[in-house]
């Protein structure tokens, strides 16, 4: 392995599987970030588990992106030398931990989109690898889902500082939930091929299901902005780079290293 | 009078107490110190290894280290609940941390440099811990003994894992990788052996930990066991301990080392190490910046509470 | 220029510029990150000009070192392509910037230290480049103290907060300042070879400048620590990976890049 | 009205109003809303651009982006003492800023993505805010134009840095750092000629702004003089400008171009561009972060005046 990127030979196949698989892996990357920092001892626990969990679905994506892709590239390629415009995931999950209620609403948002996404995928993809994958980490987003919802209701129904903060993390972060949905050619020939749905067919699900959850905590949707952001097209926001900078240097750093 | 004979007695006999059962005050004390002291040991041992999270080399390691942190922050929750059953409160305990009033081990004073760090942890730094631990299994305080069991075999998985890791960077790495890992070797060597505490002629408090059935082995002897076994190590990996006076002594049975800088050792005890104020700092940040989150969580359930009630 | 690190060919000479230019390097970089985000305009522009001067610094003492050194390195494969342990700043400049007041206590300190070095250095030493560099330099260093040392004093002798905060400061970062004087091989090769004087002999000074600022400040010169930091020898605090992670990003990942 | 009689008499004959002069309340304002809009774009611009300050790839690049930004801040000096000649304090200023009330320029809504998105900056978009500005240095209000003659000279030399540090990279450079260029000069073309503003027919406050001297050039006619300009140095570069409709027109001698998305230019007026909450966000953050600061300059001031007063 050497230090400079590696060039991509994408096909939509593998540019949906990478959306998914990046997703996991920065999200997992800035839960990392919690360990040791956590409000209490079970979330330092449960914070490094649902990275954990991250982490696991982005290797076996990345590995059978990288099958997929037919160019030898391994799932330490794919995640430690690409270019940041060749990462997919969405944007969403590159911005900073910020507090607890922000941590929290974003991984809610994130599993419950993963949830119905992994459901989709492990009922319909005509690809046997995806299929298995979905199926493993269905159970887990359910699991994530669940801790990370319950936290949005205690503290959206808990004090007036925590609901301050829970509104304050729903006015930063909802905007980037549209990108979730917004559908390309790249979803359009996933459909086609059977690898997976459009990402458009979520958003209804994924807006009852949200919406109960921010009901329990007694905060209100959002309304919805023009804000667009676009991760999944490999261009991200300003944080990105600096993720990349760390998760990136020993594999730059050291060309031709064996870990 | 007559508890505290009987105590003695079934502490003689090798009996297991139990949280219910009569202990002296001192014993009492005693044990919450130690088990406190390694609870909190747990979790500011994740700040040195969480500094490589977001930076760890491959996947593997990173789900390798993630699932160690993890564990680690379990140890604390097993040992802060073995404590509570001598009577303290988690809050208490953490109180006694942040305050600077409880002390955690003095090893995650050091600085985690480079990723070769990681790996020399979990050889170097969790081999010591589990040699101290292991007679720890037979503690004469049953749910200290119990949740050491559980813990030591965790950690001498987090341990293989570790050596594997410079293992492999030693055996098919580059040389610079190889540099690196007998760069963490150096940095780490000394400090671990300093994890067995002062010479058994400098442990006041060994005698009667011993007599109750606390501690089973002295530090002098375990600290000679582990460098029995790691000069083993080091060679199969292929690092220089680096301690020149480090040799077989033939007559002993045993390596004979060189002199332990103890100015050093009660320097960083005493709160002038190269990390104290980041680690102290660090545990104290997330508890005060998560106490609004405590908070809401006690407000939610108090609601809840009370529409239960209600209903 | 590959990606890989340089293998340093290191005399005391090469060691005793590297640690004065790595401290200017350093610093800079730190202060670089106030851009935008200062209390004032007036030190947005102050503390890029700072920094400015610093790498100003850094450029010409690495070039020095590595003429000296004789392997061919530039400026910038010494600035980027080195091991964090072929680093030799004080560890006092790689700590993160805190808050205004930690910013401007830094920066007397280390300008005040530079000024005295940079005027031995300007006065004493046998190489004529170090002498041109310190000549030049110790103009910057003149401003940089009296500029910093100005906040130090509003601030301490300001409002209650201010002067909590800097006593704040001063505890945390007065421990760090043994470091800048304790002699060792390097210094005493440097000095038996004219190349500049030991640092100890800059403590007296450093001391007396020091006390006359806090003495306005109305502060108290912390007493002693036992605790010591060892940058100058290129053992870090953990700060210093994530400096590098990101300085040295574009070099690590375009191997052979012109810029 | 015998006032605005001389005003208009003194505007029409080409002549510059000083501070002290009298002046209709109406060009003002607009001389107000202008030139601090022009001062907050200074300080806001220092955000994308400083991002790259920590990671700029070598030490001579590191030293012209922070000559680059500290110009910037100075510029805003400028322009805000500018401001103030009308009667507004800088502080006054700063609140309608991070209240949302007073604008900056749009473009540093936009991410600055990789390093050459600095180049970019360079090229374009101080080439376009040039194009803007030299107009300005002829504005009626004389210490509007007395600053502009001052940026103007410092920004052409940002603009040339800019472009010197394309040119080193597509002359220069590898295959990589050439594909990072063209994906730069792709996000930053639009974005930069949206910045002369909407078109002339739907620019309605430019009739007053060119009948008062404060404009002196139409939306229209500056950009499509950028194009024109920017076409020749697209070429030079060696890099596509991102418009497949973007020919020369013999019959007009100038390039045509594509359509604009007018659509986008309003959304990121209106606040949902990339960057609009981020930006804001640092400097409200700053300012916020920084009270205590001008608070106890504010306190340590007033102490030394009470000291030498009683002196």
């Amino acid at each position: 392995m050497t230090a400079a990127s590696i060039a991509l030979n994408l096909t939509p196949a593998t540019q949906y599987l990478l959306r998914i698989g990046d997703t996991c892996l920065i999200l997992g990357q800035r839960l990392g970030e919690w360990c040791g920092h956590a409000p209490i001892l079970e979330e330092d626990i449960a914070m490094a588990n649902i990275a954990l969990d991250f982490i696991g679905q982005a290797r076996a994506l990345l590995a059978h992106a990288g099958t997929l892709e037919g160019a030898g590239h391994d799932e330490d390629q794919l995640a430690f030398l690409r270019n940041e415009r060749d990462y997919f995931n969405l944007t969403l999950v590159e911005l900073p931990r910020g507090d607890f209620a922000a941590s929290v609403l974003r991984n809610t948002m994130v599993a419950t989109w993963l949830k119905l996404l992994w459901q989709r995928l492990a009922a319909d993809s005509q690809d046997d690898e995806v299929r298995a994958i979905a199926a493993k980490a269905l159970k887990e987003a359910r699991y994530h889902q669940q801790h990370s919802a319950d936290w949005v209701v205690r503290l959206g129904d808990g004090t007036a500082e925590s609901r301050r903060r829970m509104e304050e993390a729903l006015s930063d972060l909802w905007r980037f939930s549209a990108e979730m949905f917004d559908t390309d050619a790249v979803d359009e020939a996933a459909a086609a091929q059977g690898i997976g749905p459009r990402w458009s067919e979520l958003e209804a699900p994924w807006r009852a299901e949200m919406t109960d959850i921010l009901r329990e905590a007694t905060l209100e949707v959002p309304a919805d902005s023009a804000f667009r952001s676009d991760g999944k097209r490999g261009r991200h926001s300003e944080h990105m780079g600096f993720i990349l900078a760390d998760m990136q240097y020993l594999q730059r750093a050291y060309p031709g290293g064996v870990w | 009078m007559r508890l505290q004979e009987r105590f003695d007695a079934r502490i003689d006999a090798g009996d297991f107490i139990e949280a219910k059962d009569w202990m002296p005050e001192h014993y009492r004390k005693t044990l919450l110190r130690q088990i406190s002291q390694h609870a909190h040991s747990e979790i500011v041992g994740m700040l040195p290894e969480g500094n490589w999270i977001t930076r760890a080399p491959t996947l593997k390691r990173k789900a390798i280290l993630l699932a160690k942190v993890q564990d680690e922050g379990g140890h604390g929750l097993y040992l802060y609940a073995a404590a509570e059953t001598l009577g303290s409160s988690r809050d208490q305990m953490l109180d006694a941390l942040h305050t600077g009033k409880a002390k955690y081990s003095s090893i995650f004073n050091y600085p985690t440099l480079t990723w070769a760090d990681i790996g020399t942890i979990g050889w170097l730094v969790d081999g010591a811990a589990i040699m101290n631990q292991v007679p720890i299994c037979r503690c004469s305080y049953a749910p200290y003994a119990r949740a050491m069991i559980r813990i030591c075999r965790e950690e001498s998985f987090h341990q293989r894992q570790g050596y594997g890791s410079l293992l492999t960077m030693m055996q098919h790495g580059t040389p610079e990788q190889k540099a690196m890992v007998q760069d963490a070797v150096d940095r780490w060597w000394w400090p671990s052996i300093m994890m067995f505490g002062p010479p058994d002629d400098q442990s006041p408090n060994s005698a009667q930990s011993m007599r109750w059935g606390i501690k089973r082995v002295s530090n002098d002897e375990l600290r000679q066991k582990f460098v029995d076994a790691a000069v083993e190590q080091a060679k199969v990996l292929g690092v220089t301990l680096p301690d020149p006076e480090l040799k077989w002594n033939d007559e002993r049975q045993a390596h004979d080392f060189g002199a332990i800088d103890w100015s050093e050792f009660w320097r960083v005890i005493g709160g002038d190490g190269p990390c104290n104020r980041e680690r102290l700092g660090a545990r104290v940040k997330a508890w005060e910046d998560g106490a609004w989150v405590r908070e809401a969580a006690l407000a939610h359930a108090g609601k809840h509470q009370t529409m239960k009630e209600a209903a």
